[in-house]
């Protein structure tokens, strides 16, 4: 197994009057896909924000690459090396699929050569290139907030529930970029509800419950193993048979 | 009886109720308490100020709407009062007559004011009632031939509220039951009265739609309220009532001008008074008034003192002049929305928790 | 199915800029029915939801309720008719108590809105109704606490009822599950099931469970990209390979 | 069960621009031609509510943008517009002899510092106006308005403590004086620059936003200030930066606007206060480009007004107000999403 890259550690999250997360400890691995599975409001989702420090943690701590990130803000940890694709997406939609584009690379112009590996898997963005994102379709704009994650190499990739209510010839070309992406040694944590999705491209996988961690281990062998499915998803994988 | 009376809506704070029971017992007792024409004057405007701020309450606190509108529903009043019994001649037929006009050019600026900028957020609500108020203050000095510019209007009152009239000839407890006194009770228990329905409206089905709608418009529109009917009917409410405050206060000075009146100094007033006294509980308006009113009224004396005694130093003296009132009004204003948000009345109910 | 329909889209379409949100939309509902409509994100399923129960305006086509046109009336005017929402996302009176929640929404069906002069505290049998329906929740025991201190799960329930009190026609639910705890779940199910049971109701779900589909649904409208793609029996909507195609997700399972 | 077709890639449609409120200006301004009768009065009136507009767009642009980005409408905004005019007065006053000079040079050195000075003070003053009034009760409409009404009140009434209750004269520069005559109409020359300078201020807000990257960011932040931290940038930054770009501005307005009636009041800026809610307004919050328009249209109805019916000048605005509400309820740009 790989060094970790990033590790949470008992790490607690209060929204308003509600203790969301209670002692969270995960740890994501270099070059590894590592997938959060749980049913609706196990906390997934808080996990992902309060890495990218959307929301602190009360308790606890998170290290990334070696730095403690805990108290640090947003754009620091954006700027330590995190990429975040957020449930809703939040794609910018009076702005175009280029300009959504450019604000990823904080270098400058987006590099061509990265950019047209992108097309490559995602062609619509080159077809829409100009227009406004907030005339593109649902899954236009999840191409577009993954492409606008990865435009830039980052050391770990946050995606939330990319395949909400995708068609699927959209989840196919997002299992297509993912796959690519894992070509090239990307480290992603990756929340999931689809376990059909998930279960080819996981590397390792932590199932959540009431603001816990309450797996862990390999993806292969819960992907064998259909007790240990059904004894930790019940309900989610019913859901998306 | 006195649940009827409040509608249900105790205070809710032994020290609430206490210091609400002496107010009132002070301001119905207060031409046998006080003899200076001072003190009569204060207690006079506590009373009108009380139904002034608690009409704005039912907008700010109750429904979330904020209007600077306010003092020229207000303004209406008092002039309507006034030029009718200027231009008519002190009847009683002239006063009715101005007040009912003034009720229904107020009903019906409230409704199209309402009518067109309610359906959209607060704060543009609160951008056109203040250009719109604006306007109608330059109009009424604009229009001097009519409204007596910036000097006003000063008028006789029917004979029965002139200080010279004698009710009956001997005094009571040593006050003179005259026409100063008549129209002072006029007032107490004009505003008595209107504080006590107002209690009622709030207290009523209608008032809990005008909460939901201040909590989540939307949602109350889903419910098949059609919020615009009932914001449009507590904005014609707040006005009608702000009328009446209006005409009794012209009533009380013999006087509409626009200073008395219309000036925005007044709007802020009314917005201090009810964010330092609580919003949204029509009992902060008594309290806040009061304290207000008095503070007003002996505070800026007390401040003329210092300032003369720091002349030496002429930053401090002009800081503590007098006319700089409106200064520590604005400062104290600032600090009460962040550090007291639910104002007096909130602060002694949570004290008895 | 003879049975008039009680509300019927016709055409109904919606552009935000120059993106058609619903488009063209046409299907007609009936009592005694309940409809499921699915789709994938931003298929427009809770916009299409939003012009039936009159949140936004549509740009084209018709809304009819018993046969008369409302396209023109906003939200509270259908409610007014029978149309009942409950929303995606909750939609409370946060500093209200939960029975104060529901007690406007019984009160708005009394019609007293408008009254001005009594006491709301008077009005004992819109408390006693509250109380009815928040006890059918399972949420009469948190009857005094402000809405805003329920959890998540009891907040959904508490949007359910409200919207069970409105007494409406038309029960419209955007995913009343969502968010919901296993336990709690099957509450709510049972409460859908029982309103269709009554048979003068009509109930539309937006609803991604497709077990939850499956259960309750006698008919499936598919929506995608703002068009209505499928309409039918839900055995046969299923198997519809275009509905395949384009949500359920069947390609999915065989290039994995 | 009905098969319907299966929806396509197919070319999304393209954002039209909207051109109608454009054409309501020169519309006015033609209609307005038959009432006042004389075509040199005319002009000269069109001038004067040009050169008006474009010194409330001046104020009115900060105030927009910043409700567009934050959400928050400062009630305190005209405070910046006096403060600015009265801190000019301290360069101005003491360099009178060089506004005085027969000099181009001279004059627009002195007017430069004036207006450098009155621009860093309000910018200033911004900053701890977001810091300390506006910071702590972001997302909170009501309270916003109260708290930023009653900010507005302490600094009309800080003018008096420091600069004492009287009126203070502020005469132009002698070159800015006089007018040009065109045919058998007099334009004053102060009226054309107060054009040009309103034009300069609106195409480089223009650029900025659509150019830059900084621009990109604001209209980024606009919509998802979440996501914009999640890329890394500092929207706090921004948003302070916007809002002391926008004091700023009302700053520079002051100054313009104290020259142009070569009078100040402490109570100038609330006065103005209320036109700029009104452009505001009638262009669409948060939109600048319709606050460019909606301040030509209030000033060019407020000089045409102002001739032909004196006294109800003001009134008259409000009339606009109403009028283009009726026909567009939002304003004449719509910010989207509000």
């Amino acid at each position: 197994m790989s060094e970790a890259l990033l590790t949470l550690t008992g790490v607690h999250t209060h929204i308003g009057q509600y203790h969301i997360l209670q002692g969270v400890d995960l740890t994501v691995r270099r070059g590894e896909l590592t997938v959060l599975l749980g049913r609706n409001g196990a906390g997934k989702t808080t996990t992902l924000r309060t890495i990218m420090g959307l929301w602190k943690a009360s308790r606890g701590g998170l290290v990334f690459d070696g730095q403690d990130i805990t108290r640090a803000s947003t754009p620091d940890i954006a700027t330590a090396g995190i990429a975040y694709v957020p449930e809703n997406m939040g794609i910018f939609s009076d702005l175009t699929v280029r300009e959504n584009l450019l604000l990823a690379a904080r270098a400058g112009e987006p590099d061509a050569q990265r950019l047209e590996w992108i097309f490559g898997f995602f062609p619509a963005l080159k077809k829409f290139w100009n227009q406004a994102a907030g005339t593109l379709s649902g899954g236009q704009k999840q191409m577009l907030a993954i492409a606008r994650a990865i435009v830039e190499p980052r050391k770990l990739l946050l995606v939330d529930e990319p395949t909400k209510g995708l068609a699927p010839a959209i989840i196919q070309s997002l299992i297509t970029a993912f796959r690519e992406l894992k070509g090239m040694e990307t480290t992603i944590l990756l929340v999931e509800q689809n376990f059909g999705f998930v279960r080819s491209l996981g590397d390792s996988v932590a199932v959540m419950d009431d603001g816990r961690i309450v797996h862990k281990g390999r993806m292969a062998e819960l992907a064998e193993d259909r007790d240990l499915q059904q004894s930790l998803l019940g309900l989610s994988l019913d859901a998306h048979q | 009886m006195l649940h009827r009376l409040l509608s249900g809506d105790f205070p809710r704070s032994l020290w609430l109720s206490g210091a609400l029971a002496l107010l009132v017992l002070v301001l119905a007792l207060a031409p046998f308490l006080f003899t200076g024409a001072r003190a009569m004057n204060v207690a006079a405007t506590i009373c009108v100020f009380i139904v002034l701020v608690a009409s704005y309450d039912l907008l700010l606190g109750y429904t979330g709407i904020v209007s600077f509108a306010h003092t020229m529903f207000y303004g209406i009043g008092a002039y309507g009062v006034g030029l009718a019994l200027y231009s008519i001649g002190p009847t009683w037929g002239a006063m009715a007559l101005g007040l009912g006009i003034a009720l229904l050019l107020s009903l019906a600026l409230a409704l199209v004011i309402g009518l067109f900028s309610l359906r959209v957020k607060a704060i543009f609500y609160a951008m056109i009632t203040l250009a719109v108020a604006s306007a109608f203050a330059i109009l009424a000095s604009q229009l001097s031939d009519f409204t007596g510019g910036e000097d006003g209007r000063t008028f006789s009152v029917p004979e029965m509220l002139r200080p010279g009239f004698r009710l009956i000839e001997a005094e009571v407890f040593g006050t003179a039951i005259n026409g100063k006194l008549i129209t002072y009770y006029l007032l107490f228990f004009g505003a008595l009265a209107i504080f006590l329905f107002l209690l009622r409206v709030v207290n009523s089905p209608f008032g809990r739609v005008l909460q939901a709608i201040r909590e989540n418009d939307f949602r109350a529109e889903a419910l098949g309220y059609r919020t615009v009917v009932y914001r449009t009917l507590a904005n014609c409410l707040a006005a009608a009532t702000a009328t009446l405050a209006g005409a009794l206060m012209a009533l009380w000075l013999r006087y509409a001008g626009p200073q008395t009146t219309l000036s925005f100094t007044i709007m802020m007033d009314i917005l201090l008074i009810v964010v330092i006294g609580g919003m949204g509980t029509l009992y902060g308006a008594m309290i806040g008034s009061a304290l207000f009113i008095l503070a007003q009224n002996y505070l800026q004396a007390l401040m003329k003192q210092a300032s003369d005694a720091l002349t030496a130093v002429p930053v401090l003296a002009n800081l503590l002049h007098p006319d700089r009132w409106l200064l520590w009004l604005g400062v104290f204003f600032v600090l009460s929305v962040y550090f007291f948000p639910t104002g007096i009345v909130g602060k002694l109910r949570a004290l008895k928790r | 199915m003879s049975e008039a329909p009680v509300l019927a889209t016709q055409g109904l379409t919606i552009r935000f800029g120059g993106h058609v949100a619903v488009n063209n939309v046409s299907a007609e509902f009936r009592p005694g029915t309940l409809t499921a409509i699915v789709g994938p994100n931003g298929a427009g399923k809770t916009t299409y939801f939003n012009l039936i129960s009159g949140q936004l305006p549509a740009s084209a086509g018709k809304v009819l309720l018993y046969g008369e046109d409302v396209t023109a009336l906003g939200a509270a005017q259908r409610a007014k008719r029978g149309v009942g929402r409950a929303f995606q996302l909750t939609n409370l009176f946060p500093n209200l108590s939960v029975l104060e929640n529901v007690r406007l929404a019984v009160q708005s069906r009394a019609g007293l809105g408008l009254n001005l002069l009594s006491l709301w505290s008077d009005h004992v049998e819109t408390t006693e109704k509250a109380e009815h329906f928040l006890h059918r929740v399972t949420l009469a025991e948190r009857r005094f606490e402000t809405a805003s201190a329920l959890s998540h799960g009891d907040k959904r329930k508490l949007e359910v009822a409200i919207l069970l009190a409105l007494e409406p026609d038309i029960f419209m639910f955007d995913e009343p599950t969502a968010g919901m705890s296993v336990d709690e779940v099957p509450v709510v199910l049972d409460l859908i099931q029982h309103i269709k049971a009554q048979g003068d109701k009509t109930v539309l779900l937006v609803e991604h469970k497709m077990d939850v589909v499956r259960s309750l649904a006698d008919r499936i409208i598919v929506l995608h990209n703002g068009f209505l793609v499928a309409d039918g029996d839900p055995a046969e909507v299923m198997a519809s390979p275009i509905v395949q195609e384009a949500y359920l997700g069947m390609g999915v399972a065989e290039s994995v | 069960m009905t098969p319907i077709a299966t929806p396509t890639d197919a070319e999304l449609p393209k954002l039209k621009l909207d051109w109608a409120p454009l054409l309501v200006l020169p519309a006015l301004a033609l209609a307005a031609l038959p009432l006042i009768g004389s075509a040199p009065t005319w002009v000269t009136l069109t001038i004067a509510g040009l050169a008006m507009g474009m010194m409330i767009f001046i104020m009115a642009s900060g105030l927009t943008l910043v409700f567009g980005l934050m959400d928050v409408l400062n009630f305190g905004h005209g405070a910046f517009v006096t403060v600015g005019a009265f801190t000019a007065t301290l360069v101005l006053l003491p360099m009178q002899g060089w506004m005085q000079a027969d000099s181009v040079l001279m004059n627009l050195t002195a007017l430069s510092l004036a207006v450098a000075l009155a621009m860093g003070v309000t910018g200033l003053l911004g900053w701890a106006f977001e810091r300390v009034i506006i910071m702590p009760v972001y997302g909170q409409h009501l309270k916003q308005i109260l708290i930023t009404m009653g900010g507005m009140i302490v600094a009309e009434q800080m003018i008096h403590v420091v600069w004492g209750p009287d009126q203070i004269p502020l005469p132009l520069p002698a070159s800015f004086r006089g007018a040009i005559i065109f045919g058998d109409a007099a334009i004053e020359k102060y009226r054309l620059i107060a054009v040009a300078v309103g034009l300069i201020v609106f195409v480089a807000m223009f650029l900025v936003l659509n150019r830059t990257k900084v621009g990109l960011l604001i209209r980024a932040g606009v919509e998802n200030g979440e996501m914009v931290e999640a890329l890394g940038y500092r929207i706090r930054r921004l948003f302070v930066g916007v809002f002391i770009a926008g004091s700023a501005l009302a700053g520079l307005g002051g100054v313009l606007w104290g020259l142009y009636k070569e009078m100040l009041t402490a109570a100038m800026g609330s006065e103005i206060m209320v036109l700029v809610f009104i452009v505001i307004i009638i262009g669409g919050l948060g939109s600048v480009g319709g606050c460019f328009i909606g301040a030509l249209l209030v000033a060019l109805v407020a000089n045409y007004a102002g001739f032909l019916v004196p006294k109800i000048a003001l009134a008259s605005n409000i009339l606009l107000m109403v009028a283009i509400l009726l026909w567009r309820p939002q304003g004449l740009y719509p910010v989207a999403k509000r």
